[in-house]
């Protein structure tokens, strides 16, 4: 039996410590062990996106990386996205153009989206598409997103706050 | 999946199939052998572990039962490997003909992988069988080489 | 009817959204309890085989391991499941049922199929678990070809029904063989659709919780029918209905298999948690989802069609073979979904369609999003432009001729549907579907011009033009109860789940209408059986027909109360009233109203005496069930670019005009349509399960299970016709699976005006670059 | 899917890293980015008992100039990194131009060109694209240090010359030639799928505007990097022409032997690695400078 090791993580600007097993995948650390439900888990083996989370800022798999390996750096989650009861100028542009419909793959696309944003304030459709096409969504087709993103991005400066 | 093809040995179909029919030859010769005993005149049982790149397929159980002698010139092999992420059956028939001097073996094998492995490795099967099978031929042609370089002297001695 | 404030047909921004975005919704894997306990299921990597034995023994004795089950544990509660859907009264019809167990006692049927279940701490030790059991299976030999499996001395996947046919049923109209005889041409083609997974993103999940001291049991399941598991799970487990309650909170898509009742694990997880007396969670991993969650699609027709040298048509004939893998649940279906979808929107008049459904060891097949529709669809489509090929008339033309006219509804087709209804098209008016598909796509300019000039440049461009209809909507009922509370607040309770559709918010906008209160004021419940207790479920594109209507009705009932109330307190005159804003006024002097709150409460009295009869509160229940179907309509027209010496293809525009009756939320309706036609691309080109000739699946991942991406599926133009439905209030019809339905079809015939090689033929479903290689490469073949 | 239990260490230098690889010796397995072992670990194909993670290695990450020009990539450099730095679009545009390929940004953001590399996927564009530029690799261990060309390290299926307890650390790109050009191609199922068949191609010409120098190396086709010394006979010499592009194009026919998979047959996979080659060489010839006009 391999013991636990403890774990010190700054989740949406919060301090948690906890002690976890080394096998223990990033993805069950934040929904079972912290209870941030709002990351999903489509595939656990990094294609649908789904469990898409940002460590230090860059978006990954949480599925693909041990919660070990998370000890000490900091993980933005959906949770984290609104601030002071209002929606993140992403989540209400997805909201206005209808960017979703069962909601399962959305979390894991608007952690994609806000560093996307960031480094493309002006996206091209192209761009976008290209970034969404690390994401799986059955729903929507995409057209919507890729609309909401437009928008956002239209909605200017504070949609990659 | 059928896997078939064509191989020169030196050495005369007699040591081919003496060769062929020695357990701790196939142990040699099968990539992943643990081990290999023999059973019965034509059953050998024994532990195999595959490795490819990162992918370690756990132990897997092998059964091997010989049909169909006529030696020297052919036979059937059946193998039958069930392990935690898949099984592996199969049925290979072998001829030795007589090439100039040397033995020319023609191998047929009709190959059933299941489980894990088939459903998520598919994609690498047909690599990996070629692979697999063109080192243990090569390790038998080392063998034979051996084992005739070895004849060799005793002959020299004697 | 519409209230003052028209929230109708207007693109309300979803209510449910707001939990969705912040990862505050409550999916079935975020349930959380005390002590909860969690389960891995040991699975056959074999198709066919006999189970000889499984000693589970070592994995009892793992740290860790709480339980482990095998079919022996099961006792008396190894039962198969029950057929589900009773098949269509077609004359003559066989249906032989064979349905799933909880666990294998005997025999595998197909991969995956569960052997023994593990409960753990953990789902990691129960995973651990599972390598500490290795089943001892004896093989025999894999059923997977349709053909082969009807052939004599066939292996048998059920060897006490003697036959591997499950099923067999023809329906005719007219006099096919006369129409045959008289017609200028027959085409007659072989064409195959192959199967696909649903691939919800969400898997499938169960949480089930027996609390001892309230004799309740608790089951949160990804289901899109939670008050027949309710039943069922009382039925299987010996408990009252009431002790069982059965949750579908958020579910992360469904798309048919949600809908399949009595999966092993769904009675599995109730069932241990009874045994333990503990919660207990199971989450499909994505892995098990290829095996363990039912599939669709593989049929292969044998079709023809006769026409007449102007192109009209006579007559088809059909025979096809449908796969329902290991076992049968769900009767008849899809089969006779593709037997009725085939006749279009198109004046057929004879009909001949025969099928025969296959046992395999495959997993089992239960409706996809589209549900059999998209096979009569290809089929009938690629005929036509067969047809018009031997005629030298264009795709389009020859659809144009053989429409049905607006003045032909309701048009009877003398077949039965899967309601067992006969299959009669309420109302729908298709020319101008056609024409505006036509000009929306450019047809006329593509053909002479751009197409000439894309291949002057060496680019091969082609253009798809297709049609199709959509049974929609079907009964038997749904229900709603409406209430208007005493603070305001208006709770709308329905018995359907929802997997994304937008319940929350259509619901409410039909409520908010009749009430004249704000959608952001209505709560809308679904899916909970202690909430509503009747029902069946979300299916069939019938969620906004059937519980929308009852919704309406309810509301309908709650307003006739308030109308009686407020009549008394506004006094005389009182009778013509205004709903709007939250009150109830007089029309023309709104200084004489009354906030609908203060009806609430006085509709509630705590002294004093009430008139006998009277019924407290304003709140309504009521019910809906149709006559029978309401049939959507539609045209996809698509431009597809192919690189003909690397044999892929990209799609340059998509168009869909169509025709769902009354449409709530527009927006909403969009977004079912573009979720269809991506599913409808994925089927075209991308999805498909692949199996080896011993029942093997070769792509039980997302690696190699490939679902369209977002550069895979274009933004879809479309135009929105309104044909109401007769048969409900609303007028609407169903929207959700219209979009996965023609894309296949509009596909091969863009592929193939693109490629412009008389040889080249796509009979087949999906399209793989490779196999359009091998296509190509053929098509070389026989002109050298 | 969850992953079968192992120990886990993560050292912050290199001695400490190559110590524990050889304590472990074939129980351990270096942990980089993770994006293909972790997968295979949640399948459980994959259980190694030991897990050595590189990523707080902070000197193997590093993107520099080469003692005479050219790059030198740390290891744990990121893939993500490599798409966006300025001086590898400058040194090895050809690198630049592969990247993107590599499944998608979510994967790039984790994904290490060391882990690519030694990891040896048959059908990875950078172990191609290495070959293609004539990188050599340092690599390391207890014992000592060693510089492999990429031509060399690459010997079959997920299999490179890397010992036990050795650690791939660095790469080093030479500078791109006066006169070079390079072209890649792709082709996948959906953008960031394994490729069905691809081909990094370099080319250098001489004055006259002959082929001095030919690197064709395809990925997808075989067991691992495939270069193609009959294309590099085709072209050394030639003039771009048509002819000369197609011949060449051709030739790699002779020195690939695909492997069939549910998404392309063999053939499919033998005709597209002529058709991507084509392609390729006439990007790289115009780049070269050998074509007038724009590059295709």
């Amino acid at each position: 039996m391999i013991g636990r090791r403890p774990v010190t993580l700054t989740v949406n600007g919060q301090r948690h410590e906890r002690s976890v097993e080394p096998r223990l995948l990033l993805s069950d650390f934040l929904r079972h062990d912290l209870d941030l439900t709002g990351t999903h888990v489509g595939c656990e083996h990094g294609v649908c996106g789904a469990c898409t989370v940002l460590l230090d800022g860059h978006a990954v798999r949480s599925c693909l990386l041990f919660a070990v390996q998370a000890d000490g750096r900091a993980v933005d989650t959906v949770e984290g996205l609104a601030r002071d009861g209002s929606l993140h100028p992403l989540q209400a542009a997805f909201n206005e153009a209808h960017a979703l419909q069962c909601g399962f793959c959305t979390p894991g696309i608007l952690m994609t989206l806000v560093p996307f944003l960031h480094e493309h304030p002006r996206p091209s459709e192209h761009e976008i598409r290209e970034t969404l096409s690390g994401h799986l969504c059955r729903c929507t087709g995409y057209a919507q997103i890729v609309e909401a993103v437009r928008r956002a991005a239209s909605a200017g400066g504070d949609a990659a706050r | 999946m059928i896997v078939e093809g064509t191989y020169s040995f030196t050495g005369r179909p007699q040591a081919v199939w003496d060769l062929l029919l020695d357990p701790t030859v196939i142990a040699k010769s099968m990539p992943g052998t643990k081990e290999l005993v023999r059973t019965a005149p034509d059953r050998y049982q024994g532990k195999m572990q595959v490795t490819v790149g990162p992918i370690t397929a756990a132990e897997f159980a092998v059964e091997i039962a010989l049909s169909d002698l006529e030696p020297p010139q052919r036979f059937v092999m059946t193998i039958d490997g069930t392990g935690r992420f898949g099984f592996t059956r199969g049925r290979a028939r072998v001829d030795l003909q007589p090439e100039n001097g040397g033995t020319r073996m023609a191998y047929h094998a009709d190959l059933q992988v299941g489980g894990k492995i088939a459903s998520v490795g598919q994609r690498l099967l047909d690599m990996v069988s070629r692979a697999l099978l063109r080192s243990g031929l090569q390790a038998l042609s080392r063998e034979l080489e051996e084992r005739l370089a070895q004849d060799g002297r005793t002959e020299e001695a004697g | 009817m519409t209230g003052a404030a028209g929230w109708i047909g207007r693109s309300v921004p979803r209510t449910e959204d707001l939990r969705l975005l912040t990862g505050r919704a409550l999916f079935v894997d975020d349930v959380h309890l005390p002590g909860l306990l969690h389960v891995a299921f040991l699975r056959s990597d074999h198709a066919h085989a006999r189970l000889r034995g499984l000693d589970v023994s070592a994995a009892r004795r793992r740290p860790g391991v709480v339980a482990v089950y095998t079919a022996a544990d099961l006792g008396d509660y190894w039962r198969t499941g029950p057929v589900l859907v009773q098949p269509v009264p077609v004359p003559g019809v066989v249906f032989h049922a064979a349905t799933q167990a909880p666990l294998v006692r005997d025999k595998v049927r197909h991969c995956g199929e569960p052997l023994a279940m593990v409960v753990a701490e953990s789902r990691y030790v129960a995973e651990d678990a599972l390598a500490d059991m290795v089943a001892d299976l004896e093989p025999l030999p894999a059923v997977v070809d349709l053909e082969a499996a009807l052939a004599p001395g066939a292996p048998l996947v059920h060897e006490s029904l003697g036959t591997n046919l499950a099923a067999h049923a023809v329906q005719r109209k007219g006099d096919y063989d006369a129409a045959r005889a008289a017609a200028d041409l027959v085409v007659s083609r072989r064409f195959r659709y192959d199967r696909g997974a649903a691939a919800a993103i969400e898997n499938r999940g169960i949480v089930a919780s027996w609390d001892p001291k309230s004799e309740e049991l608790v089951v949160w399941d990804t289901t899109q029918a939670p008050i027949p598991i309710r039943n069922g799970l009382a039925q299987f487990l010996g408990l009252r209905e009431s002790q069982v309650r059965v949750i579908a909170p958020f579910i992360g898509g469904g798309f048919g298999p949600k809908i399949m009742m009595y999966y092993p694990e769904e009675l599995l997880l109730p069932w241990a948690s009874l045994q333990l007396g503990r919660p207990i969670k199971w989450i499909e991993d994505r892995q098990e989802n290829f095996y363990a969650t039912t599939q669709e699609r593989l049929q292969i027709h044998d079709a023809e069609l006769a026409v007449t040298r102007d192109g009209k048509i006579l007559g088809v004939r059909d025979r096809f073979l449908h796969d329902t893998g290991a076992y049968d649940p769900y009767g008849l279906t899809i089969p006779i979904n593709s037997q009725c979808t085939l006749l279009g929107l198109y004046d057929v008049p004879s009909y001949e369609s025969e099928f025969t459904v296959v046992f395999t060891n495959r997993p089992i097949v239960t409706p996809v999003r589209g549900a059999g529709r998209q096979h009569g669809v290809f089929v009938m489509e690629r005929l036509l432009d067969f047809a018009a090929r031997g005629l030298g008339l264009d795709p389009v033309e020859i659809r144009r001729r053989n429409l049905l006219p607006p003045e032909a509804f309701p048009h009877n087709h003398q077949i039965l549907f899967q309601d067992s209804a006969p299959l009669v098209y309420d109302s729908g008016d298709y020319a101008p579907l056609l024409e505006r598909a036509v000009e929306m796509i450019d047809y006329e300019r593509f053909k002479r011009e751009e197409q000439p000039r894309a291949r002057r440049e060496g680019r091969r461009l082609g253009v798809g033009l297709v049609s199709y209809v959509e049974g929609t909507g079907i009964g038997p009922y749904e229900g709603a109860r409406v209430t208007v509370q005493p603070s305001g607040g208006v709770r709308v309770v329905t018995g359907v789940g929802t997997q994304g559709q937008g319940h929350f918010t259509t619901f409410a906008q039909i409520v908010a209408d009749v009430l004249g209160v704000d959608v952001g004021g209505i709560e809308v419940i679904t899916g909970d059986t202690r909430e509503f207790a009747w029902g069946t479920g979300t299916f069939a594109s019938r969620g906004i027909v059937v519980a929308g209507t009852a919704c309406h009705e309810a509301a309908l009932r709650v307003r006739s109360k308030a109308v009686a109330l407020a009549a008394e307190l506004l006094g005389p005159g009182a009778q013509d009233l205004v709903f709007d804003g939250g009150r109830v006024s007089v029309r023309g002097s709104p200084d004489r109203s009354i906030p609908l709150a203060e009806l609430a409460r006085r509709a509630n009295p705590l002294r004093g005496a009430v008139r006998p009869g009277t019924e407290p509160g304003l709140e309504a229940t009521a019910y809906f069930g149709p006559d029978r179907g309401s049939t959507a309509s539609g045209i996809h027209a698509m431009i597809v670019e192919v690189d003909p010496e690397a044999a892929m293809v990209a799609i340059r525009r998509y168009v869909v005009v169509h025709d769902c009756g009354r449409v709530i939320n527009p927006q909403i309706v969009e977004g079912q349509i573009q979720g269809g036609v991506a599913h409808g691309i994925g089927n075209a080109f991308y999805e498909q399960l692949v199996w080896d000739e011993n029942g093997q699946l070769l792509n039980a991942s997302l690696m190699d299970y490939l679902l369209p991406t977002a550069l895979d599926v274009p933004t879809v133009e479309m135009a929105h016709r309104e044909t109401p439905s007769p048969l409900n209030p609303l007028g609407v019809k169903g929207v959700g699976e219209a979009g996965a339905i023609p894309t296949g079809a509009a596909f091969a015939q863009a592929v193939e005006d693109a490629l412009d090689d008389p040889g080249l033929e796509i009979l087949e479903i999906p399209l793989s670059p490779n196999r359009l290689f091998e296509l190509m490469q053929a098509g070389k073949g026989a002109d050298a | 899917m969850k992953p079968a239990p192992f120990d886990y260490h993560a050292p912050t230098r290199l001695d400490e890293a190559l110590q524990l690889l050889a304590e472990h010796g074939s129980d351990a397995k270096p942990l980089a980015g993770g994006q293909s072992l972790v997968p295979a670990m949640n399948f459980r194909l994959a259980q190694p008992a030991v897990l050595v993670d590189l990523n707080g290695v902070a000197e193997l990450a590093h993107v520099t100039w080469g003692r005479d020009g050219g790059l030198r990539l740390g290891a744990m450099t990121r893939q993500r990194v490599l798409e966006r730095d300025r001086l590898v679009a400058d040194q090895a545009p050809l690198l630049a131009e592969a990247v993107p390929h590599i499944a998608h940004a979510q994967i790039r953001n984790r994904g290490t060109v060391g882990g690519s590399l030694a990891h040896a996927d048959p059908a990875s564009e950078l172990p191609a694209v290495m070959v293609a530029l004539g990188a050599r690799f340092r690599v390391r261990s207890l014992t000592g240090e060693r510089w492999i060309p990429a031509a060399e390290f690459f010997i079959g299926l997920f299999t490179t010359t890397l010992e036990s307890g050795e650690l791939l650390v660095e790469c080093e790109i030479p500078p791109p030639p006066a006169r070079a050009g390079w072209g890649f191609e792709e082709a996948a199922r959906r953008h960031g799928d394994y490729a069905l068949a691809g081909v990094a191609a370099h080319l250098e010409l001489a004055d006259d505007g002959r082929c001095a120098e030919a690197r064709v190396v395809l990925f997808g086709v075989g067991e691992g990097p495939t270069s193609s010394p009959s294309a590099r006979d085709a072209l050394l010499g030639e003039k771009a022409t048509d002819g000369v592009v197609g011949a060449a194009a051709a030739a790699v026919a002779k020195d690939i032997e695909p492997s069939s998979d549910i998404h392309a047959s063999a053939a499919y996979r033998h005709y597209l690695a002529q058709v991507l080659t084509g392609r390729a060489l006439g990007r790289a010839f115009a780049r070269a400078g050998a074509v007038a006009g724009p590059v295709p």
